[in-house]
């Protein structure tokens, strides 16, 4: 199940309805990233005021399906759940929920990391910061790219 | 008609969203699309730099540049994604 | 923070404390073990009746707390959280809980897959397991180690 | 007066939870105390033999069967765990 939207989610009610929907699961894995005070390059001075979110909206849909059918074919998944928000966001807001529920905890971890690589570097969202001073787009990063890379090793 | 569409800097690099577009015949490319706009608006230079690692898109799949196009896609052009 | 109880837990309360203990975290991740309806060797028939969890007062504090300092040296943690439960369980409970807050996703991700490896190996905690006609103790896994070994190499 | 704990199956196997033992002037090792529990109760080869990988902690730390003891140490055997 996946949600782009621009209102706040919650862990306790997402986790209670994928636990509900993953039968016979043996581990639920979840990931929620946050807006951090200072964003992206930390060598910029000045605390962040807030983040905006831009996406592609139908590419987006898109990529979150095509990413989630990667992983449920790679690992024995019961449940997954993806919500990413879009819109001005602030310090310690949420911005994205990744839950995965399997039999197995090593897949669990696993595939969890696996959407998370992906929705940074694949799914088409863009960050805008804005400081005291100035407002910038957040550049994409080589470490992101290279987490993702390792999931094409053979 | 093809439709474009400009994400994140370079939406703002370029001051437009998107734009729709007669595909003149010769255009049968991703390539050959950056060249003609490039020939209508200097401006598109900064964006399709190598330096800008712009990325487009065709009907909402990421492609190279040699990728062909037909009347009626949907290209996007944007800059490397940063999600999640 | 560790806790060994026999009372279950709400995943969204503890997500919500670690949250406000967490400061500036960019990443937190959860993992809840379930018990399953099938456990420990899958070829033994028969859905499992009850679980019961016995633990080693006393050490099982003392491992846990360790298993938390060895996760906070290796990666930068805002904060951490295990609980787990002991006594009797049944099917589609909820048996530990293990939440880790960081600056960044990769060392949330990593800090709670290596607890749960600690968890499963080297924690004081032996399952019993209830079915229909018989009770036996759930033998350990020798990829269980193995899981434990892979955090060992240089 | 050591302290000895037996948890999970072995409590089981030896119908047995704790015990103290005043330890005798030559039982200075965890191989030693085996060896003694051994000849005071047949009934513990079973859990002590090889195949069984009995594990056994001293002051609630696991160590191995050449670790030294002292007479106020707190002795556990265990099998295996298996949490999480």
């Amino acid at each position: 199940m996946i949600s782009i939207q621009s209102h706040d989610f919650s862990l306790g009610d997402e986790y209670a309805a994928i636990r509900s929907r993953a039968g016979d699961a043996g581990a639920i894995v979840t990931f929620i990233g946050l807006v951090r005070e200072i964003y992206g390059d930390e060598c910029t001075a000045g605390a962040v005021q807030s983040l905006t979110l831009e996406h592609y909206p139908g590419m987006t849909e898109k990529c979150l399906k095509d990413i989630q059918q990667k992983a449920e074919s790679r690992w024995p998944l019961l449940a997954t759940r993806i919500i990413h928000r879009v819109g001005e966001l602030h310090s310690h807001d949420q911005i994205v929920l990744v839950a995965t529920a399997s039999p197995h905890r090593q897949a669990a971890f696993e595939s969890a990391e696996f959407i998370m690589d992906y929705l940074k570097s694949e799914a088409p969202f863009w960050k805008k910061q804005k400081s005291e001073n100035e407002s910038s787009w957040i550049e994409s990063r080589d470490t992101d790219k290279a987490a993702l890379d390792r999931w094409q090793k053979p | 008609m093809l439709s474009i569409q400009y994400f994140a800097s370079i939406r703002e690099a370029l001051d437009r969203k998107e734009e729709k577009l007669e595909l003149p015949a010769d255009v049968n490319s991703v390539q050959a699309l950056i060249d003609y706009l490039l020939s209508a608006n200097p401006h598109f230079e900064a964006v399709f730099n190598e330096g800008n690692k712009t990325l487009v898109a065709v009907n909402q799949t990421v492609v190279d540049r040699n990728h062909p196009l037909s009347e009626n896609d949907e290209v996007a052009f944007f800059p490397p994604m940063t999600g999640g």
